[in-house]
């Protein structure tokens, strides 16, 4: 009761400090931004002159109701009331469908008047794109709220190790951590690393899985990755440039222990959940002791929705847990250009950055502007939200302290294949 | 005399235009972009690498033929029990009984729900949290959600395959009944003053007579179970996959080359499904021929 | 060559609120050939579905040889049915469906094929057991359906209307064919019929079913000369009608008194009467008799080749039919003539209410 | 065996032993049947009211409408209306236009011999066999060229594929057991070929043009993959929100999801079913593949 006061007070500051600064705060271009359609931009006014009066269509992964409501909800009433933009969110089973949407329609030379106008996009999905020229940009350091973003943050301006160099916008900060029922497992219990996770295994057999790593499942490969890291002695070496060596040097130990931990896992490895959503189902009803989350948040978010019981909570490793920044771009053909940017500049405001910590409203990830950039009052507000993170939330400090970045895609692919051949079909 | 001669062609023109112009020419180009036909990127070769990948690389070869082995399976065991349990409930639904009416329709229901409700039902029922096993629970025959059956998401595609059966038992036991309805009692009054028994009623007079339209409808059961993605998709596990599933992710991938693998499974699985129709159409008669 | 006796027999259908079977009790000897005559919907075939077990009755009992045979299912009781669309199993070779009797008691192929031939051979269709019943005539189709139900040696056959689906001359060769193999056979015959005609060709007996209820059960002679009931001689092709009230050997009418001879009266009550004559019984006479004669007015003749039909007027609501074979031609439309019926040939049943 | 017992009671049914066990036994595994047949929906209407109904409890000890208020307010992201009117508007026109095309093919093959037909029937049945990934992979760039993809239209074309073989292959059953007599007996009594086809031909077809609408309505209703790969995600219809729902994890959303996907299926069933009988030989056609 107490908690749910204090996030409603929260929210009403926030949603005050937004009102105030919608108000008194006149945009203005940071950068070029490319012509849209002919139009050269010289001035954001003329990117909001451009937008007013049209929509916009989000295509991202729409696996998730709390994350579903919440962009409807926070992002698609300013949009209409404050920028005249119709928002139409296009929910996906896998980014990939946006991006074999792209592909297509380049394929059958549809330059312009596409479908898509603004992607949830990450790492390999951003590669394709981009390596294939099929995004509009640079951009993202050129639209008005892009100055609280700290471009010179290396886990910001590389995704998955490719520098992002404009062509797609920050929307929010996240990192790998799992969670547990402190009703069902004590505190003093719970795994710090990925071999206390096998002794952990080996004594309950049966109680742990993870999602099968592969293309839009993510999370996955990035838990295969930080077991990478632990065996291989640490996350530093793998950063930089791809190292077929180091790879092949680490990669069949990597099989072999995953193959061993098989034996103890969930049905014994024979199948693996597909997605989050599935892991939690299985967690919640108690087949499994561990689920994952991204969000800053930890199990807060997935509380309040329903999805994980009461008594969840996040918790980390005490190293290699890998955070990073998810991003959105907009496609070389996209129909409404003005309004993506419109939305992408929406997205960074701070008010928004601020509401979409609050574990109630549905999101839960973490900031992608740095609150040291803002303005006090900006800053007080994000301050206040990032300090009741709810019950679920994983301690702070052990999150900074085990914080690591992510590795450039090719690791990614070779993770995958491998993990398919050498673990999932052995 | 233009209406006379034309009159034929005339009236099957629409239609065809839908199979030839959409269906074939949606085939036909699928069919190209499989063998590496991809014009808008000037490449005019025409190869069977695609094909070669997928049955024979080292990549992807045991997920390919695993996968096959498992959408036979699946298609061919969904396609057999549909049958099977379609006749049996058609023909105890024939008789007259107090309840008939609210019993028809029941059995009907299934009908108009999609497959991939009834892929979300399954879950709901027989997942190892799912209803069941909470029945299963309370009344203490298990312990855990562990010690239930694993039944959906399992090896043997048991999940997928009971799917279907739900969802096409009322399809055949339609058709069945139609045509049980449309052949009246009189057949099995011979046979039975000839002195043939219920069993030997069944097995020689019924049996033979719904045959062929149990026949028809466990063609389209069988191509439709064989093709199908949403169900193997929801209910399957991580490996192996169905070969629709395994196409529909080979396309998916933003990798350009994969989408000519996957369009190349997709064209395996429309031949193996024709030619196993074929080949079913073809057994059959002449086992009927031959009663 | 079974002994079947109906007892009381009575079946009402569910939900039905008449009898479609009324209290029906019968002899059939061993051996005979028996028509079941009747208009449709008389209960007919309700009878015979009993027989073969394919209904229960409401009450009564159905014996062979003495041995209550209700409690025996259809496929053991050995009476087999022959129906009127010979429902031959479409996916069966004619072989097939002959042997199908056999096939159900597990009886050695061999043997089988030996039987269909041979049986094929009784209805005169040899060779034809590969063939598919719809390579077959409906002739041919409707014998092979008697060849089907006769292998299995049954004990007492039935047919449905087994004539009715075929023309004409078709059905001369098949009444012939069922005679012939009856008589060879031997097996006690039970046919439905609503052809009086086609009852009294093949029929030892007749039983005469009105409504469900047996009306007559007799040789099937009898009928034409001696019907018990107004209906029944109507029925059996009777036309000459004429109401009247009997007080011993004579019949009061509106178009004189007629005097019968003891036969003929014998199963009439006194009193409300039907008197009836067979037209090829009425004579045309030049010189009016002393008794039994009447004057009237030729309204129609109508030549039927073989004989001649003679329609005339006595009153304006009676009109008597004649027929003569060997009539020359001289009476005409509009002549007055003298009719006749002999005592001997006059027939006296209860009125119909 | 000579127990001539003349009893006057009814008689047992002959044929069975003990008359009870037959019916027993029917009315057991008939009753099997139908419950195991409609045991999911139960599930569905468990599930769309529970909240945190996690293992072992039976029952929901939450009872919520919150999937119910979540999938009807626009701010979820579903926009569940639009889905289901352009759902309906799709699978209502597909059907029509399904029929007035169907109507002639099936009538050609019903009631008349020409050279071909073999030829013909083996082509309109081809998209049953053949599974929609095989075609909708190659129409999918074609359609992009001609601007069809990502359109209401360019869906409604491509469920024509799956459902005009259904559509033909019913009504072609009804024009088997057709009489065109009728018709030259109307055109003889001075009907025009409007109203004879108004007062003769459709009466006598109407249960199996039912049926057809019934099976062309549901095949368009539940198509998946080709509304997804044609729609481009810009054509959201219900079936695509159920996809997703499902897989989302939340299964109260799922269960309320698909309880509005089934209902108009349901309600066109309870409205037709009485023409799913043999009369019509609609049903008949699909026997004859």
């Amino acid at each position: 009761m107490w908690r749910k006061i204090t996030l409603f007070g929260l929210a009403l500051i926030v949603a005050l400090g937004a009102f105030v600064q919608v108000q008194s705060f006149q945009d203005t271009l940071q950068g070029s931004i490319p012509a849209i359609e002919g139009n050269s931009i010289g001035t954001w006014d003329e990117v909001l002159e451009l937008a007013r009066g049209g929509e916009v269509n989000w295509w991202m992964w729409g696996g998730s109701d709390s994350i579903n409501q919440f962009v409807n909800t926070f992002y698609g009433g300013p949009l209409a009331e404050e920028f005249g933009v119709s928002f139409n969110q296009v929910q996906l089973a896998d980014t990939v469908d946006a991006i074999n949407q792209v592909l297509s329609e380049s394929e059958a030379g549809v330059n312009s008047g596409g479908a898509v106008d603004l992607i949830w996009i990450n790492g390999e999905n951003f590669k394709t794109l981009k390596q294939a020229d099929l995004l509009y940009g640079p951009w993202a350091e050129g639209i008005p709220n892009s100055r609280f973003v700290d471009w010179s943050n290396p886990a910001l301006n590389r995704d998955f190790g490719l520098p992002v160099e404009g062509f797609e916008s920050p929307w929010s900060g996240a990192q790998f951590q799992f969670v547990y029922d402190t009703a069902r497992t004590a505190e003093e219990d719970l795994p710090r690393s990925f071999a206390d996770l096998e002794a952990f295994a080996a004594a309950n057999p049966g109680t742990f899985t993870y999602i099968a790593p592969g293309p839009g499942a993510f999370q996955g490969t990035r838990f295969v990755k930080q077991v990478l890291f632990e065996i291989s002695g640490g996350q530093e070496q793998w950063v930089g440039d791809f190292n077929q060596e180091l790879w092949d040097q680490w990669s069949p130990e990597l099989w072999a222990r995953l193959n061993a931990l098989e034996a103890n896992l969930f049905r014994e490895g024979s199948t693996y959940p597909a997605d989050v959503n599935e892991l939690n189902q299985l967690f919640s009803n108690g087949e499994i002791d561990f689920t994952l989350t991204q969000a800053i948040a930890g199990a807060s978010p997935g509380i309040a929705s329903g999805d994980l019981p009461e008594t969840a909570k996040a918790f980390v490793w005490s190293n290699n847990m890998i955070g990073d920044f998810n991003y959105v771009a907009i496609p070389f053909n996209a129909a409404n250009k003005a309004s993506a940017l419109v939305l992408s500049n929406l997205i960074l405001r701070p008010d928004r950055q601020a509401l979409q910590v609050i574990p109630e409203n549905g999101f839960g990830l973490g900031f992608a502007i740095n609150t040291n950039l803002v303005d006090p009052a900006d800053r007080a507000v994000l301050e206040l939200a990032v300090n009741d993170l709810g019950s679920g939330a994983a301690d702070p400090d052990e999150l900074g302290a085990s914080l690591v970045s992510d590795i450039v895609a090719e690791y990614q692919t070779l993770i995958e294949q491998g993990w398919e051949q050498n673990v999932l079909q052995n | 005399m233009f209406w006379e001669r034309f009159r034929i062609p005339l009236m099957l023109a629409p239609t065809l235009f839908v199979i030839i112009a959409l269906f074939m020419g949606g085939l036909i180009y699928g069919l190209l972009q499989s063998l590496g036909w991809q014009p808008i990127i000037d490449n005019y070769d025409i190869n069977l690498d695609a094909y070669a990948n997928v049955m024979f690389s080292e990549r992807y070869a045991n997920e390919f033929w695993q996968g096959l082995a498992l959408t036979l399976w699946v298609s061919l065991a969904s396609t057999f029990f549909t049958s099977a349990i379609a006749i049996i409930g058609a023909l105890l639904l024939r008789e007259s009984f107090f309840g008939k009416k609210v019993a028809s329709f029941l059995f009907q229901l299934n009908l108009p729900i999609p497959p991939i409700v009834i892929g979300i039902g399954m879950l709901f029922l027989f997942s190892q949290s799912g209803l069941i096993s909470r029945i299963g629970g309370s009344l203490d025959l298990i312990e855990r959600s562990r010690d239930f059956p694993i039944l959906v998401k399992d090896h043997l595609g048991i999940g997928i395959i009971m799917a279907y059966v739900w969802k096409e038992v009322p399809f055949i036991g339609v058709i069945v009944l139609a045509v049980l309805q449309s052949l009246g009692a009189d057949f099995e009054d011979v046979a039975r003053s000839l002195g043939a028994n219920r069993w030997q009623r069944f097995r020689h007079v019924i049996l033979p007579l719904v045959m062929p339209g149990v026949m028809s409808g466990s063609i389209i059961v069988f191509a439709f179970t064989f093709g199908s993605f949403e169900v193997p998709a929801l209910l399957g596990v991580s490996f192996p996959r169905v070969l629709p599933v395994m196409a529909v992710r080979f396309f998916r991938n933003p990798d350009l080359n994969s989408r000519v693998e996957g369009t190349a499974v997709a064209m395996i699985v429309a031949l193996i499904a024709l030619l196993l129709v074929l080949a079913y159409m073809w057994v059959s008669r002449r086992a009927v021929r031959q009663e | 060559m079974t002994h079947v006796v109906f007892d009381q027999l009575t079946k009402i259908y569910p939900g039905a609120d008449f009898k479609a079977v009324d209290d029906v009790t019968l002899d059939i000897p061993s051996g005979r050939l028996v028509a079941f005559l009747g208009p449709s919907g008389c209960g007919k075939t309700t009878m015979l579905k009993m027989i073969t077990g394919l209904l229960r009755p409401t009450q009564g009992s159905i014996t062979f040889d003495g041995e209550n045979i209700l409690g025996v299912p259809a496929e053991k009781r050995g009476a087999v049915m022959v129906f009127q669309n010979h429902l031959l199993f479409p996916y069966m070779s004619v072989g097939d469906n002959v042997g199908f009797g056999l096939k159900m008691r597990k009886i050695d192929k061999k043997v089988i094929e030996k039987r269909v031939d041979d049986m094929l051979e009784l209805v005169k269709l040899p060779g034809v057991a590969k063939r598919r019943p719809n390579q077959l005539s409906g002739g041919q189709q409707q014998r092979v359906a008697l060849a089907r139900a006769l292998i299995t040696d049954p004990r007492v056959l039935l047919l449905d209307e087994p004539l009715s689906n075929l023309d004409a001359h078709l059905r001369d060769e098949m009444r012939g064919l069922i005679l012939s193999i009856q008589r060879d056979l031997d097996v006690t015959t039970i046919f439905v019929t609503h052809d009086q005609e086609e009852a009294v060709l093949l029929a030892d007996q007749i039983a005469l079913i009105f409504d469900g209820k047996l009306v007559q059960y007799a040789p099937s002679t009898e009928f034409y000369e001696r019907p018990i009931s107004e209906r029944g001689a109507r029925f059996f092709g009777g036309l000459n009608f004429v109401p009247g009230t009997r007080q011993g050997n004579m019949v009061k009418t509106s178009i004189g008194s007629f005097q019968i001879a003891t036969q003929g009266y014998e199963q009439a009550p006194e009193g409300d009467v039907m008197l009836t004559i067979r037209p090829e019984r009425v004579q045309i006479v030049s010189q009016p008799a002393d008794t039994n004669c009447i004057t009237a007015k030729v309204s129609n003749t109508i030549y039927m080749g073989t004989h001649t039909r003679f329609k005339v007027q006595v009153q304006d609501d009676i009109e008597i039919e004649a027929a003569r074979g060997d009539f020359t031609g001289s009476i005409e439309t509009g002549d007055t003539v003298s009719v006749h019926f002999p005592e001997k040939r006059i027939w006296v049943v209860p009125r119909d209410s | 065996m000579a127990s001539a017992s003349q009893s006057k009671k009814p008689q047992k049914l002959p044929g069975d032993k003990p008359s009870w066990l037959w019916p027993l036994f029917r009315t057991s595994v008939l009753g099997f049947i139908l419950f195991m047949l409609s045991f999911p929906i139960i599930a569905f209407f468990i599930n769309a009211f529970a909240f945190r109904w996690f293992y072992p409890q039976l029952f929901p000890k939450n009872l919520s409408m919150d999937a119910w208020e979540n999938i009807f307010n626009p701010a979820s992201g579903v926009d569940l209306w639009g889905a289901l009117s352009t759902s309906l508007f799709i699978a209502v026109t597909v059907t029509l236009v399904s029929l007035i095309i169907g109507m002639p093919t099936a009538r050609a093959l019903g009631m008349y011999k020409f050279k071909g037909k073999r030829i013909v029937e083996f082509l309109i049945l081809a998209p049953i066999i053949v599974p929609g990934i095989a075609y909708v992979v190659g129409l999918n760039i074609n359609f992009l060229q001609l601007g069809l993809a990502s359109s209401v239209f360019g869906v409604m074309l491509v469920h024509l594929i799956p459902v005009m073989p259904y559509v033909v292959l019913t009504l072609s059953g009804v024009f088997a057991n057709y009489n065109a007599d009728f018709e030259l007996q109307a055109r003889t009594l001075g009907a025009g070929p409007i109203a004879t086809f108004y007062h003769v031909t459709l009466p006598a077809i109407f249960p199996g043009l039912v049926v057809s609408g019934l099976f062309a309505f549901l095949v368009s209703w539940s198509q998946y993959i080709l509304t997804l790969l044609i729609g481009g995600g810009k054509v959201q219809t219900i079936p695509l929100l159920v996809f997703t729902a499902a897989t989302s994890g939340n299964n109260a959303r799922a269960a309320a999801i698909s309880l509005v996907f089934i209902a108009p299926a349901v309600l066109i069933l309870i409205l037709t079913s009485r023409f799913l009988s043999g009369r019509s030989g609609a049903i008949g056609g699909l026997g004859k593949v």
